[in-house]
């Protein structure tokens, strides 16, 4: 008797990603013919949990789906996944669950459980065009390693036609969407935070805040190295090919795709310091649904463990460019020789221990979006920082009020 | 040639009437130009995205990428069995309805007629929110039949079939009726043959209504077994990092590619269709 | 073969009494004609013959048999329209045998009548086309093809020709009535054009305002009208019907002072007569003065004053005489009818014969 | 045929639609405005009466004053402008100019795709610095242009491609129209000696009349119905300069889950659509019947 | 006062002459009626002359000016259309002011023209009603008001009347000829029913096949036709055609023996005779059989065989002879036409003067 599980997934980097999951879905099968996987591509983050919770809603969840890591607390209050405890109960089980890092496992875990698997795991990194580097005048081997140098290189880096319109900027950074997570990056290089664990306090309107993004802002509007308005994720990279830009940051997931795209040297390395150093986690857990019948759950459990077991997380990790977020992954033959023909790939690993849980509350994707508008808001002048952020503080309260008790 | 046809008018303005004349083609031009250029992003390789050179060697590696990125097939199949669902539903609801307001009096008529028409402008995606729970207590959420639905007695339909069939000379149904044939038969044998013109154009604004249609489809499918190629190129186009602007176009042009030859070959049956559709 | 009854035949629409207690019998075999002007209400008694309407009041009967509540197919009917009423879909043949099929009449037999009514129409060669690829003639044909194969004892035709042009009317009125003869059918057949009832009618049902006005066959039609309205329905130019009063030794044509023309006071009688019975001369017996003249061809119409009245006279060819020319009229015996203003019904009269006159000095009394 | 059964089959013929209908349209509506005095409720905590709170908290919601705005501007920029393009289109394409049938189809084919895939081929039109537009501005000196990063070109960029695809759907309404109008007229108007101007101002655009009623309404439905591009192109943003009414809805509903809060928007939507019809069948039938 | 000379005209649509050649002369004042089968050209020539099509070959001259390239405008015309061409959307005010309004007459004047014409044409109470609130009559009242405030020397009649019922036809007819008269316009009036042209035309053009087949006024159409075609289009019924050949003595009917009815050769000839100019009695000129008699009222028209030909005649009142029987047909001498077979064309000849004849012991030759 098979059983059947359905698996909703997100593409959020540029690559082959349906055949990656595809193929590793077959080899599960042939390891476990009792268990029959459909994986089902659901789009954007955004849309897969939507997607999710409205099938969970109508009574008809997927066994399992990757989604933000932040939207547990919405999951956990639409009482829509299951603990990862609960399946847990070997001692392998148990060792296999205690192998992630536990930057990563800030965000799966809230009231003593475990909800969600650290799977497609990925921080913010920074490219640089190492020809650019080279024409103006920089060292194409070292990026900037503060706020100041990111400044100052940009500046060179800029360039501009005989009318005074740019045809390359200097700096990059994208802000279409799920904006608050680059700038927790600068928030965590200024000391600052954006929200409480708990899930039901942000600090949006707190000074560091609002100086991190200040200096984002002064990027495009102050320093006029980075271009105005908001910045599409989808065309960052393809500016940085195109050269448009010569430096940009961008997430970890998009290594693989730079490495084949990119028709120049680049250059890669952890997010410059500003105070400290600083960087967000960011991506996606394997959470398993409530809703379905405790055989399918058990099954889909046993494919989330071997999703994301050691081998399988460093054939991940390689092929997709995402953190594998285990040790023992990065301990595997694969992931040894990879790193070395490809030292790169060890740049996010670096940024670890700098590393800050990425902004999650209840009601995740509304809050997301109240600081996303005021980002937006100051990237686009229509509001300063302080206002823009004063204002998001005002209406984050205002929802998650509802949530303190 | 002049736009608004007057006799013999104005002959000697004759500089006029060529600024007139390109003027027309121009603003045909500009018109075109967005799908040329699609078409143009989706036959070369990506390097010629934003490099226009008449010599770019043609591809059809875009489309070969895109087909093979997502399960374009089975959209076109979803696709295609909502369209056929919906359509045979609507000819036959609409039909019955039609029949009864052209033929019938009874109480109430002109009252409920209005309520019917309040559908043109209260369209079901308009209400999504209480749709969707509808569906959900249905328990149809993300099946074809959820997608059609809402749609299926359509104001619309019901509105052009009455006017056609209101075209239909009484004589006709009279002699019908003397003939020895009742109120199924007349309606089989002489109205609907008679409004054949009407139900194609109808089909057609259908067709493409719900080939086109995005919102509903992507609120109330979830998977890729029921998704129509809307929301497959919609949920195709929007990974969050890095696109292939000619595999988008591709994917574009290939999920519009049915109606896009369709029109193509039948321009003057859908321009007329739609026409028809339009006059009241 | 069954003839058809109908006994104070009513139909009411709202208010209106489109058809009011009408009775009338149509003999098997034969052919009536219901005649009048527009909206009097012919079309729909032929529907509440045909079942097509309900009637309000009165009865139909069929061969005897009572039909006024039975469905249209059950009446044994078989009905042509005015505007043919052929199905745009089907072809000429599938015209002719739809209700056959409806009937679900064996194939060979729908293939026996059709042959029948296609060789009788002379529709062989078109069997296969569409009604408009057809020439109004022949989708006419093929209207009466459907009749003829149902095969039913009654024919109801609801202006059957108006849509077609005066030769072929003409051609296909010859055929309808040669048919009717021919088969032995009970047509009931309506037109307002009085021509074509009075020359396809064995009777005549003349209607106005839902009554009926008339019944009769068409010379008595035209030789003995009931009343002033079937005087002027029958006929162009309409009889001329002129008022009379009392005179010297008769009743004389009102605002002049002779000569008298019946016996008896005249006072409230009309007298008519037909342009076309009236004769134009140097010498007669009403004096009259030419108004216009209007030349159709073969004749001409003159518009004469007579006292302080106008009268139409039907003159062969081109006249001679000029406007504003002084003439005499004068007509046969026979030719001049009287009837009662009030009731505008017939009246019996003796009329004074008056040999033609000479001119002489009478004074025609001008109008001013 | 018995009187009864003759009376119950009009409503026969009726039921499944009226079924539908009444499921899908009549009884949504009214449970909106029901659901638009209660709380979402959320895992275990029930819906609760709050009566017009959810109205007041729009009130006070910067996101949705933006969207009521930005509807108004993408209506009031979009159906005045698709209309008249309309028309002309329809006037050229009903005149005797040569490759009447290709301008005819150039006009028409973007009505005939679907939005979001044009609107996903629009995207890369807008892309600052390679897009289309850009390229072409380039040429003439103007600096590359963030126009759906930006919220002064953001709502702009939306509508242009909002006219692009709807120009064409209208112009066959008037195309209708303008075929409807004998040519004796033209005629007769030439006969006394009327220009072209002249004639089409006193002669076929009041004569359009009841068509532009029919296509403004039409356009105004649309405007606050397809949000396909939305979606696809500016998501709402930034800082929703681009968020429209219905967008707005299906993410307050689908994203943030508050369908309580969604109903009362919707009641709002539905306010704007009712406004419509009114239009429709309150004022401008009369003053525009002549028939 | 313009006269209109219309010269060699052609209109060609592709291959097809629409117009073909066609001469002819308006003189100032009068109205002159193109008339002729469905597709033989009017409608065409008219719309030459407005300048509403231009002209493949051939000039126009309005008033002694050549406007055969002028626009409508600037040729001194107004014209009524078949379907009035009205502006629905304007009321009859405006509709008949328009053209005043777009040549920028004085608001004064315009009030003047609009005054007498709505006073001529009755349309005082209708100012303000939109056409589709009138009658078919009142709309066409309009257009001609609209035709008539223009104060052109020239009016276009493209079938105005053809949309209304019998009655207002004729009535609007002598409207149209009375203010055409009182207003001296001149005027070109396009029908294809006979009657109309010839009760309305100071000349009539009878047009077939886009050449003209003559001109000439309504009586000597009538009584001189210059074709066969012009012959039988005249008169209904319409005229017998009886193909002759040669007899002793002169030409017989076809198939007969006799009588020599024209001196000289009859094959190749046809003998014109009108129904109504024949007369049925025990004696006469030719034998013939009754074959139908089909009874209208004022008149009945018979169907008689003489040789192997069929003739109609019109006969007043009712027939008492029988179907079958066999009658004589006589005719006044000038009423006799003769044509030429192959061309069509009339022919002059003398008749042979022939006295009624008795029954006598001639045989008639029946058709086997
Ligand atoms: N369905 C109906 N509803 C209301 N009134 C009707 C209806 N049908 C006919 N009438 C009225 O009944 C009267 C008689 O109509 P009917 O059609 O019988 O006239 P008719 O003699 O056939 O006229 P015509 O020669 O114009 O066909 C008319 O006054 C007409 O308006
Ligand atoms: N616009 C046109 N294009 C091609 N052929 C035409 C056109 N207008 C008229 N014709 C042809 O020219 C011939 C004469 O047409 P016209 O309209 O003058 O006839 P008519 O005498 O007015 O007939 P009717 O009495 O039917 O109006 C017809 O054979 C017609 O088919
Ligand atoms: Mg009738
Ligand atoms: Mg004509």
């Amino acid at each position: 008797q098979q059983v059947e599980i359905n698996f909703y997934y997100p593409v959020a980097i540029g690559g082959p990603v349906t055949q990656i999951v595809e193929d590793l879905i077959s080899r599960f099968e042939a390891e476990n013919p009792d268990v029959k996987v459909n994986p089902i591509y659901s789009g954007t983050y955004s849309e897969t949990i939507s997607k999710a919770l409205a099938a969970f809603r109508a009574g008809q969840p997927p066994e399992l789906a990757v989604m933000l890591s932040v939207d547990m607390y919405t999951l956990v209050d639409e009482g829509a996944v299951a603990p990862i405890e609960r399946f847990v109960e070997t001692d392998e089980d148990r060792a296999w669950l205690e192998g992630f890092m536990p930057v990563f496992m800030s965000n799966s875990q809230t009231a003593d459980q475990t909800w969600g698997v650290p799977f497609q795991r990925g921080t913010t990194v920074f490219f640089w065009n190492k020809n650019m580097f080279e024409e103006a005048g920089l060292d194409p081997d070292v990026g900037p390693q503060n706020w100041e140098e990111v400044v100052e290189f940009a500046g060179k880096l800029t360039k501009r036609d005989a009318s005074g319109n740019a045809t390359t900027w200097g700096m990059q950074v994208p802000s279409s969407l799920t904006s608050y997570w680059l700038l927790q990056g600068y928030v965590a290089q200024n000391e600052g935070k954006l929200f409480e664990l708990s899930g039901d306090q942000t600090y949006f309107d707190s000074p560091e805040v609002v100086e991190a993004l200040e200096y984002w802002v002064s990027l495009a509007h102050e320093h006029k190295v980075m271009k105005p308005g908001v910045i599409e994720w989808a065309t960052n990279p393809k500016d940085f090919f195109e050269g448009k830009a010569a430096m940009i940051t961008t997430t970890s997931g998009n290594l693989t795709n730079v490495k084949n795209n990119a028709p120049f040297p680049f250059g890669v390395q952890i997010l410059p310091e500003h105070k400290k150093r600083g960087a967000p986690t960011s991506g996606g857990n394997i959470f398993i649904f409530e809703g379905v019948d405790a055989e399918k759950q058990e099954a889909a459990f046993r494919f989330t463990k071997w999703l994301t077991s050691a081998e399988q997380s460093a054939e991940w990790s390689i092929k997709t460019g995402y953190i594998a977020p285990r040790e023992d992954a990065w301990e595997t033959a694969a992931m040894k020789t990879y790193v070395e023909e490809f030292p790169e790939a060890l740049v996010p690993r670096e940024q670890i221990p700098f590393m800050v849980p990425e902004l999650s509350t209840y009601e995740n994707q509304r809050v997301a979006r109240v600081i996303d508008d005021a980002i937006e808001a100051s990237l686009t002048a229509t509001k300063t920082p302080a206002q823009a952020l004063a204002d998001a503080q005002a209406e984050a309260e205002r929802i998650l009020r509802n949530y303190r008790n | 040639m002049s736009t608004i046809a007057l006799p013999h008018q104005e002959r000697g303005a004759s500089f006029w009437r060529l600024v007139e004349l390109v003027g027309c083609y121009v603003l045909g031009l500009l018109w075109i130009m967005p799908l040329l250029y699609a078409v143009w992003m989706a036959i070369h390789p990506p390097e010629y995205e934003v490099r226009f050179d008449l010599f770019a060697p043609l591809t059809l590696d875009n489309f070969i990428a895109a087909w093979s990125a997502a399960p374009f097939a089975r959209y076109f199949f979803n696709t295609f069995v909502l369209i056929s669902v919906i359509l045979v539903a609507q000819f036959v609801i609409c039909t019955l309805a039609a029949y009864a307001f052209a033929r019938y009096e009874f109480k109430g008529k002109t009252v409920i007629f209005m309520l019917i028409l309040l559908q043109l402008m209260v369209m079901p995606e308009v209400l999504l929110v209480e749709n969707y729970r509808t569906m959900v207590r249905l328990g149809l959420v993300d099946t074809v039949l959820a997608m059609g639905l809402p749609y299926m007695a359509s104001a619309f339909g019901i509105f052009l079939l009455r006017q056609a069939f209101l075209t239909v000379p009484k004589e006709l149904d009279d002699a019908a009726r003397v003939e020895g044939a009742g109120s199924v038969g007349v309606l089989l044998r002489v109205y609907v043959p008679l409004a054949r013109p009407v139900y194609v154009a109808y089909g057609l604004v259908s067709v493409s209504y719900h080939w086109n249609n995005l919102l509903w489809p992507l609120v109330i499918t979830n998977s890729v077994s029921t998704r129509p190629l809307t929301v497959g190129l919609q949920v195709f186009a929007s990974p969050d990092q890095g696109v292939q602007w000619s595999i988008i176009s591709a994917a574009a042009l290939m999920t519009s590619a049915p109606l896009l030859i369709a029109f193509l070959l039948f321009q003057r049956q859908f321009v007329q269709s739609f026409m028809r559709a339009g006059i009241k | 073969m069954s003839g058809i009854e109908v006994a104070d035949l009513c139909k009411r629409w709202g208010a209106v009494a489109a058809v009011d207690n009408v009775n009338f019998e149509v003999k098997p075999g034969t052919l009536t004609v219901l005649l009048g002007p527009s909206g009097c209400g012919k079309s729909t008694t032929l529907r509440l013959i045909a079942g097509l309407d309900s009637a309000s009041a009165g009865a139909i009967r069929i061969g005897g048999r009572d039909v006024t509540h039975a469905p249209p197919a059950q009446r044994g009917i078989s009905m042509v329209f005015q505007s043919y009423a052929l199905f745009p879909h089907l072809t000429v043949e599938e015209n002719i045998i739809f209700g056959l099929r409806v009937r679900r009449v064996s194939v060979d037999e729908r293939n026996r009548r059709l042959k029948k009514a296609s060789e009788l129409l002379g529709l062989g060669a078109l069997l296969q086309r569409k009604p408009s690829q057809l020439s109004g003639g022949q989708q006419q044909r093929v209207a009466l093809g459907r009749a003829i194969v149902a095969e039913a004892p009654v024919c109801l035709m609801d202006e059957p020709l108006s849509n077609l042009d005066a030769q072929l009317r003409h051609d296909m009125r010859k055929e309808i009535r040669s048919i009717q003869q021919r088969l032995g059918m009970t047509m009931v057949y309506v037109t307002h054009d009085q021509i074509e009832a009075m020359s396809i009618a064995d009777q005549v049902v003349l209607m106005r305002g839902g009554v009926v006005e008339q019944k009769a066959m068409p010379p008595e039609l035209y030789s003995r009208p009931a009343t002033t309205f079937a005087a002027r329905f029958i006929g162009t130019p309409p009889m001329n019907l002129v008022a009379l009063s009392n005179g010297t030794g008769g009743a004389v044509v009102r605002g002049t002072d002779g000569p008298p023309l019946i016996e008896g006071p005249g006072d409230g009688l009309l007298l008519g007569l037909r342009p076309e019975e009236l004769r134009v001369g140097a010498s007669g017996t009403l004096a009259a003065e030419i108004l216009a003249v209007e030349y159709h061809g073969a004749d001409s119409i003159l518009e004469c004053r007579v006292g302080d009245q106008t009268l139409m006279v039907r003159v062969d060819g081109v006249l001679r005489n000029q406007i504003g020319e002084k003439v005499w009229l004068s007509w046969a015996d026979g030719a001049a009818h009287v009837f009662d203003e009030k009731s505008s019904r017939r009246v019996d009269h003796r009329p004074i014969a008056l040999g033609a006159r000479s001119e002489d000095n009478r004074v025609l009394h001008s109008v001013s | 045929m018995s009187r009864l059964q003759s009376q119950a089959t009009p409503w026969l013929l009726l039921l499944p639609a009226a079924v539908l209908l009444a499921t899908f349209t009549h009884i949504p509506a009214v449970t909106t405005f029901i659901n638009s005095f209660y709380t979402t409720p959320r895992g275990a905590r029930p819906a609760r009466f709050v009566g017009v709170e959810q109205y007041q908290s729009m009130l006070a919601d910067p996101v949705f004053l933006a969207a009521l705005k930005n509807n108004a501007i993408y209506a009031l920029g979009t159906v005045p402008l698709a209309i008249g393009l309309s028309l002309l289109m329809a006037i050229i394409v009903n005149s005797s100019i040569r490759g009447r049938a290709l301008l005819r189809m150039s006009f028409f084919l973007p009505t005939v795709l679907p939005m979001i895939a044009v609107a996903n081929i629009w995207l890369f039109f807008y892309t600052p610095g390679y897009g289309l537009f850009d390229q072409i501005l380039a040429n003439f000196g103007f600096s590359s242009t963030n126009w759906l990063g930006s919220p002064n070109t953001a709502l702009p960029s939306l509508m242009l491609l909002g006219i692009w695809k709807e120009a064409g759907f209208f112009m066959i309404f008037y195309l209708a129209a303008l075929q409807q109008i004998s040519p004796s007229l033209a005629e007769a108007a030439a006969l006394e000696g009327a220009s072209r101007w002249y004639y089409f101002r006193r002669i076929v655009f009041p004569l359009l009349m009841p068509t532009t009623l029919f296509v403004l309404v039409n356009a105004l439905i649309n405007s606050f119905r397809l949000i396909d591009h939305v979606i696809v192109m500016t998501r709402g943003g930034p800082d929703n300069a681009s968020t429209l009414l219905l967008y707005y809805i299906y993410n307050t509903a689908f994203r943030f889950w508050d369908t309580a809060y969604a109903s009362a928007l919707t009641m709002v939507l539905l306010a704007a659509l009712a406004a419509f019809s009114f239009i429709q069948f309150g004022i401008l039938d009369r003053k525009v019947h002549y028939k």
